[in-house]
């Protein structure tokens, strides 16, 4: 089987069991926990498959093309980065498959809808790390995003489930639109999507600010996604999600996707002076932030929560600080942290599924209850502290060796960094012993011995898994290198990576683990003293509730919004309609007149020409009325007026020599009028109309009303001149003259034009006269709501109500 | 014809906007009628000066004839106008029976934008 | 001389007219209509697949030769315009008869949904100014009559600024017309285009433009000419509603592209930074109003309105790109919006009410119109790889080409207030605990209004799949409109009887 | 507002409709040669069948011309429509008109003059049912009569005045 076949596969297995476990009823497919189990296993193996058969070389397999006008095609690389992040994928895939079927059995909730979302979002972020195409990335990209808002919302009745997925929703999503900005400009400067040949080929030097830009940019995508300050606190409010969806979405795979575009990016544009304080400094404040809340938070998730979005702090100003060589230790690090966050979140949903909670000021003792978890959760916790024997204790010392070295490189990032990473370190060893000692030691109150459920097997063997792995290769490290080694990535890694060993002897590192393992027990033993229960995240720390007033406050300025650019009353939005017209109108002529005098304006008119006395003296016929109608009170008088004005332009038309106007006029205005009278003879009768016609209204109205009309009169009045005073000299209607008679044989111009050479005119004309009749007579009929649909309110569309079919 | 037809089609378009802008109804109606017979004005304008000129029929030494084609347009627009002129009579008629007046401002009295309350 | 043309226009009149004078609503009567909706869609994706690498298909009522009679013209945009526009209409037609038992469906609602096709189809096909300004009146005085025939007192009252600002504006649009008429000495698009070569640069051209532009943009609900939507769309029946908004707006979108890209010259390049930025106040006011409303209809309506500043803002660079963009936003939200209006007709079936705060529970309730509801709501949002994401990739490129950054992030901005209110609408109408008494989808109506919208979900998916042919055909629709000379050569080749020498049969 | 009491009233508004129509006949056929044409002359039936309507009261205003004027209309417009179509299904142009000489005193026959007829049949249909309804609904009438009713509006609508017929 070729690769490329292969690759497919392995994409689309995960996809294709989504879809079929949504859609298949339940009848049909009994235990989707199974189905995607053995979808997630058999994808594993595949990849497994593609690594083994392509080796440490980069090769590009699957160049469909999908959208080639947007420079998209379904194009996938497989190299070190992407195949390790595959197999972490699926590798805690499978492992969090097995737990869910422990944690969800008994639970309510469509579990298909579970099961089909963790399968939907192990296919996207396959996708993700496979995509050789930048845009193709970015769909996989929020395609992980969307699944991760549907499985925090999986108990979707709860009103924090839902807060906390429309957090990472909207968090994820605008940094990934602002991630796509990015894309796209980059495109722009290297004039591909293609992440190879960006990778390949150096960065054009035309375009620095640009390239900057596009830097930042792409880079805000990365923080959004992977929780980096300021965007680092929708990661404990997805903690409303159920926990193996914490476990495997929010800890170990879909939060390192930033890691992934860092580490990606790391080649491209690891050389600019921009990177280091872009990366670093948002990283490891968030670093350090992570681990305070973490100290501070009492639920057991959000602990592990926030310090995940630490570790996430540290693992991408690991990148930062990253000599332009290249980075050794990143999947040590990220390796380590999957091994005891996976393992400590599955604990924890454990231990709230067994005690019924999750606050450690409610826990204790439960260590008797729970050997084998509390043996799993008691090395994660060391791993977690960096204790010897794991891989923690490994990840810390390398890490400690770097910033070391790197201090002296980055002047004042790198003393940023050593502090820290040095006080974050000891906060985790604080609250790693708060961990373990608040939840499985002491005394056992009494509400969780009333709650206790013994879990299955089914729950507590993949966190016992996880930390065999920590344990495992913390004692015998050497195993770690030629498992690592065929992920090397040229251009990331360095490729010097020191054998990994247990004991490095008496080093500077050592001695700052050991007065950092220290004081971070003293630090537990100062904060926790006795039963002092755990301060909890200080409002004031609390970046959520920004976000919340940032989303209540877009909500008024709608309301805002909508206040001032929306009127019901048809006059206001008339005028507001004339005004605006007015205004452009203005100040387009202003600029022309600005720019050259009215002198270009003015040659178009002919002040002299098509003066007539006649005319003139029909015109004010035509005026006058229409003065009086304004001016006038009494109905009468104002339809008199209108009668007037509409049978002078009778006469206006016939000086035009337009004779089919004049009667057309003469005849529309009489069964106007008629109407009109008809209209105002009820509305009378019934005392509808008010007295006084022209309502008053305040003198601002008032004056605005006179100022648009004056304006807009004027405004036409000087287009009409200065557009119509050069007419074409050759119109087309002087065709029609010539021809009437011999090709459309009729003698009359304007009846052969009506029906004959633009008939088309004429037969939307008589259909908009139809419409109209129909939309009178609709008038004259009115809806009556039945007594079942006045019950209902008014916000129910007419006949819309159901349960009515028997009645008609 | 220009000159005399800008001033008669400027007066009647402002009357006619400042009688839409009314708070009543009716002299809405009265202004869009108004407003309708300006722009006719307005197109006939464009068939140049008629004088010296005979209408555009077809006989024994019509010519010169003025432009058929604006009087064809104006007669279709006057016919569109007045499809919905009857729909405005009638539309104001309505709201006069349902709501029992014709000022706008009572009509909208609550504001009615998706914020006011079922009754 | 191609007759389809002619034919698009003409089968929804005759259709309309067959369901006038078949008055009494039946289930074979919608069938009848819906088969004629089809009908006209299959015609008009013939019409586009015909049109497909830009050709133009040209026709002239009367046999007249241009400039004298009028001209239909049909090239890519207007093709599928057409045919999306009848697809969405079909659905609705069928969705409108699933919506009431047919004793209770108004018997005019038919003729006057063909009326206003036809003026829709004779919109996106002439190439004529006033026939167009006819074609406008026709779909406006259609829906002026759909808008009153089915209200009560209560709603009746929306209809007045909806009328008042739509007279307003085909007052500009006539006077517009008559100017242009005396300017160019004709009304024939492709006239106007070769009449316009000594025209270039001429102020009075440019008060043209801006006339027209800002009587097109009353029709398209630009920010602040928009006050006749917001109010009255909410108080149609679901079905129209979802015809209005898949239809009214973008008709004035498609007359902008036209006239700006096509008909007219380049113009004073003040009008198009106004129009820009004009766009860009649209997307933000649109969507903050979308944000801000309380009722799935309310968020819908507000939403048109951001949508359409979110088409003008890559159309109003004049860029071949930024028209594709627009181009194909346009056709994206034709279909989506109406099946988002659909959806919303169902939940108000449902409950009774759209209104956020008084409903919830659907997603376990009914599940599949949760989903249906997902996949266009994110479509809308611009989720990849979603239809709506690939307009609003193209936008990006195309303002970030020509440096608008401030226009991006407009748009930018627009598309998350977009997201923000589809959440909103999720978390509350769908996630959300259910109220009491818990939605009954027992009836059968409700799956079959479901069902109906599923076939709009087929075609936005199908737009999502066939990605690449659909950018592509947006690319040649873009292409086609700023061929102003290919425009105009493919027209005035026409020949027609004047010259052919009598018309004897 | 009821019927003309008058029977001197009622005759002459008749002999003034049958003059009025005599004229708009004329109107109609001499359009394509001399002003008028199908709207001029379907506006002058329409006037003179709303004069008749007047005489004869709100009550028979709609049924003056024997028939519901909708669908005089409606009529008219598929007439219209017709001469787009037809010529489309031979081979030809829509809208597209042809003409015969009728023997040789210049007389002519052209199928415009059956797109004109549809035109004034439109427009008096038109004119005729919006006045009708109108007025029977501003008298207090229900404004459609019981059979046009059931063409015209839904059975959950009821008259804006009066009660419903059926």
């Amino acid at each position: 089987m070729s690769l490329g076949l292969g690759l497919a596969l392995v994409l689309l297995l995960p996809a294709a069991g989504a879809l079929a476990v949504a859609l298949v009823p339940r009848r049909w497919l009994p235990f989707p926990g199974f189905i995607a189990l053995g979808v997630a296993m058999a994808s594993l193996c595949g990849v497994l498959a593609i690594g083994s058969k392509a080796g440490a070389h980069p090769s590009f397999v699957l160049d469909w093309s999908w959208v080639p006008e947007c420079g998209l095609s379904l194009s996938f690389l497989v190299d070190g980065l992407s195949l390790f992040f595959a197999v972490i994928v699926l590798g805690m895939g499978v492992l969090v498959l097995v737990y869910s079927r422990g944690y969800m059995a008994g639970r309510e909730g469509d579990h298909r809808r579970f099961y089909a979302g963790l399968l939907f979002f192990m296919g996207s972020m396959l996708g993700t790390v496979f995509s050789n195409n930048l845009l193709l990335l970015f769909i996989f990209w929020e395609l992980t995003g969307l699944a991760s808002f549907l499985l925090i919302g999986f108990e979707h009745t709860s009103e924090e489930a839902r807060r906390g997925a429309r957090m990472s929703l909207l968090v994820t999503a605008v940094t990934g639109l602002v991630m796509l900005l990015g894309i796209v400009m980059l495109k722009q400067v290297t004039g591909t999507y293609d992440l190879a040949t960006i990778l390949r080929s150096p960065l054009p030097q035309t375009h620095k600010d640009w390239l900057d830009a596009c830097l930042v940019l792409l880079v805000v995508g990365a923080f959004g996604k992977s929780a980096i300050f300021p965007f680092h606190f929708w990661l404990p409010n997805a903690m409303t999600a159920p926990t193996p969806v914490s476990a495997y979405l929010h800890s170990a795979t879909m939060v390192k996707l930033g890691i992934f575009l860092c580490a990606r990016l790391f080649p491209i544009f690891g050389e600019r002076e921009l990177w280091a304080p872009l990366l670093g400094v948002p990283a490891f404040s968030t670093m350090l932030l992570g681990a305070v809340l973490a100290l501070m938070s009492s639920d057991l998730k959000a602990i592990l929560a926030y310090s995940t979005v630490s570790q996430l702090g540290y693992l991408i100003g690991y990148y930062a600080l990253g000599p332009n060589g290249g980075v050794d230790y990143d999947y040590l690090h990220i390796l380590n942290h999957l091994f005891y966050k996976g393992s400590l979140f599955m604990v924890a949903g454990i231990v709230e599924h067994a005690a019924g909670s999750r606050d450690i000021g409610k826990l204790g003792g439960l260590a008797p209850r729970l050997p084998l978890t509390a043996a799993s959760c008691a090395i994660a916790c060391a791993a977690m502290a960096g204790l010897p024997l794991t891989t923690g204790f490994l990840s810390k010392e390398f890490m400690l060796k770097e910033i070391f070295s790197a201090f002296s490189v980055h002047g004042y990032l790198g003393s940023f960094a050593v502090v820290c990473v040095v006080l974050t370190s000891l906060l985790k060893v604080a609250f790693s012993a708060k961990i373990i000692l608040r939840v499985f030691f002491g005394k056992e109150p009494e509400t969780v011995t009333a709650h206790f459920h013994a879990p299955s097997a089914w729950m507590t063997l993949p966190p016992a898994v996880l930390s065999g792995c920590a344990l495992l290769a913390g004692i015998a490290p050497s195993f770690l290198n030629p498992l690592l080694q065929p992920f090397t990535v040229p251009g990331l890694h360095a490729g010097t990576a020191e054998h990994f060993q247990i004991w490095h002897g008496w080093t500077r590192e050592l001695w700052v683990s050991l007065a950092v393992v220290l004081a971070g027990l003293a630090l537990y033993r100062v904060s926790h003293y006795g039963d002092r229960p755990c301060p909890g995240v200080p409002s004031y720390l609390k970046a959520e509730r920004l976000f919340e007033w940032l989303h209540e406050k877009t909500i008024a300025a709608g309301r805002a919004s909508v206040r001032l650019f929306q009127t019901d009353r048809e006059q206001s939005a008339v005028l507001a309609v004339t005004a605006f017209a007015g205004v452009t109108l203005g100040a387009f002529a202003w600029k022309q007149v600005f720019a050259g005098g009215f002198g270009p304006l003015l040659q178009f008119v002919d002040f002299t020409g098509g003066m007539s006395p006649l005319r003139l003296l029909v015109g004010v016929f035509i005026v006058l009325p229409a003065l009086g109608l304004v001016l006038f009170r009494s109905w009468g008088g104002q339809l008199a007026c209108l009668g007037i004005s509409g049978f002078m332009v009778t006469v206006y038309f016939v000086l035009g020599r337009a004779p089919d106007l004049a009667l057309t006029q003469l005849l529309v205005e009489t069964v106007s009028i008629v109407a009109i009278y008809l209209l105002l003879g009820r509305c009378a009768k019934q005392g509808l109309l008010e007295q006084w016609s022209d309502l008053p209204s305040s003198a601002m109205a008032q004056g605005l009303r006179v100022a648009v009309s004056c304006s807009v009169a004027a405004a036409v009045g000087v287009l009409i001149l200065v557009v119509t005073g050069m007419p074409h000299h050759n119109p087309v209607g002087n065709f029609f003259i010539r021809h009437t008679e011999d090709m459309a044989h009729g003698k009359n111009a304007v009846n052969t034009i009506l029906v004959d050479f633009r008939g088309l005119d004429t037969l939307g004309e008589i259909t908009v006269l139809l419409a109209a009749m129909l939309g009178c007579l609709g008038l004259l009929m009115r809806y009556r709501r039945n007594s079942e649909e006045q019950k209902q309110g008014r916000d129910l569309t007419p006949g819309l109500g159901l349960g009515e079919e028997g009645k008609s | 014809m220009q000159t005399d037809t800008a001033c008669i089609v400027a007066a009647l378009f402002g009357c006619g906007l400042y009688l839409v802008l009314s708070r009543n109804l009716v002299r809405t109606l009265f202004g869009f009628l108004l407003l309708s017979n300006a722009v006719n004005l307005l197109l006939l304008a464009t068939s140049g000066d008629p004088r010296g000129k005979e209408a555009p029929i077809v006989g024994a030494g019509n010519f010169p004839a003025v432009d058929p084609l604006p009087q064809a347009l104006i007669l279709t627009a006057i016919v569109i106008s007045f499809a919905v002129t009857a729909f405005l009579v009638v539309l104001v008629y309505r709201l006069a029976l349902d709501h029992g007046t014709t000022d706008s401002e009572k009509l909208f009295a609550a504001r009615s934008d998706g914020e006011e309350n079922t009754p | 001389m191609s007759p389809l043309p002619a034919m698009a226009v003409l089968l929804p009149l005759f259709s309309a007219l067959v369901l006038f004078f078949w008055a009494k609503p039946s289930p074979l009567r919608s069938g009848f209509s819906v088969g004629f909706s089809v009908a006209q869609a299959l015609l008009c994706w013939w019409l586009a697949m015909q049109t497909r690498h830009g050709e133009i298909l040209a026709c002239m009522a009367g046999n007249w030769s241009p400039p004298y009679g009028i001209a239909l013209v049909v090239d890519p945009l207007s093709a599928v315009m057409m045919a999306l526009a009848s697809s969405v209409a079909a659905t609705a037609v069928l969705f409108s008869h699933y919506e009431m038992p047919a004793a209770r469906q108004h018997p005019l609602r038919m003729p006057l949904v063909h009326t206003m096709m036809m003026g829709a189809n004779l919109a996106f096909a002439t190439g004529d100014l006033f026939n167009l300004f006819v074609a406008f009146e026709i779909t406006l005085v259609a829906s002026y009559a759909l808008m009153v025939i089915e209200s009560d007192s209560w709603e009746i009252r929306h209809a007045v600024p909806y009328v008042a600002i739509n007279l307003v504006g085909s007052a500009l649009f006539l006077t517009a017309a008559g100017l242009v008429y005396s300017l160019f000495g004709t009304l024939n698009f492709a006239d106007i285009i070769v009449r316009s070569g000594s025209l270039v640069g001429d102020p009075r051209m440019t008060f043209l433009v801006i006339i027209l532009c800002l009587a097109f943009s009353i029709k398209a609900g630009v920010v602040p000419l928009h006050h006749w939507l917001p109010n009255s769309y909410p108080t149609l029946p679901p079905a129209c509603a979802a015809l209005f908004g898949g239809l009214l707006t973008k008709i004035g979108v498609y007359a902008i592209l036209r006239c700006l890209g096509t008909v007219f010259p380049p113009a004073f390049p003040g009008v198009y930074e106004a129009l820009g930025w004009l766009a860009a106040v649209t997307a933000v006011v649109g969507g903050l109003g979308a944000v801000s409303r309380d009722r799935i209809r309310d968020i819908l309506s507000f939403h048109i309105i951001g949508q359409i500043g979110l088409m003008l803002l890559p159309a109003a660079l004049m860029t071949r790109g930024g028209f594709t963009a627009a181009i194909l936003i346009l056709w994206h939200n034709m279909v989506v919006k109406s099946s988002l209006f659909l959806i919303g007709g169902v939940v108000l079936a449902i409950h009774g009410t759209d209104r956020l705060s008084k409903i919830g529970g659907l997603l376990r309730a009914s599940p599949w119109l949760a989903g249906l509801f997902a996949i266009q709501a994110f479509s809308l949002a611009g989720l990849p790889p979603l239809s709506g994401f690939w307009g609003k990739l193209l936008a990006l490129e195309a303002g970030i080409t020509r440096y608008e950054y401030g226009w991006v992030a407009a748009g930018m901005i627009g598309g998350v207030l977009t997201l923000i209110s589809m959440v909103k609408i999720w978390n509350s109408a769908f996630a959300a605990a259910s109220v009491e008494p818990a939605p009954t989808t027992t009836d059968t109506r409700l799956w079959k209004m479901a069902a109906t919208i599923s076939i709009l979900c087929v075609l936005t998916l199908g737009m999502t799949v066939l990605a690449g042919p659909m950018v592509k055909l947006s690319r040649v629709a873009a292409a086609g409109v700023m061929d102003r000379t290919g425009y105009a050569e493919s027209v005035l080749e026409l020949v027609g009887k004047d010259r052919l020498g009598g018309g004897m049969p | 507002m009821t019927g003309l009491s008058s029977p001197i009233l009622r005759a002459s508004s008749t002999l003034a409709f049958f003059m009025a129509n005599t004229l708009s006949l004329y109107l109609l056929l001499r359009g394509h040669h001399a002003p008028g044409g199908g709207f001029i002359a379907g506006l002058v039936t329409a006037s003179s069948v709303v004069l008749l309507g007047y005489a004869r009261g709100p009550e028979k205003f709609g049924r003056v011309l024997g028939a519901d004027p909708g669908l005089i209309a409606g009529i008219g417009l598929a007439v219209a429509g017709a001469t787009a179509l037809v010529p489309i299904l031979f081979g030809r142009a829509a809208l597209e008109h042809f003409f015969w000489i009728l023997g040789n005193n210049g007389w002519s026959f052209g199928t415009a003059l059956i797109f004109d007829v549809g035109v004034f049949l439109v427009v008096v249909g038109v004119t005729t049912k919006v006045v009708a309804s109108f007025a029977a609904s501003s008298c207090g009438l229900p404004a459609l009569v019981a059979e046009e009713e059931r063409r015209y509006s839904s059975p959950s609508e009821e008259p804006l005045e009066g009660t419903r017929a059926n």
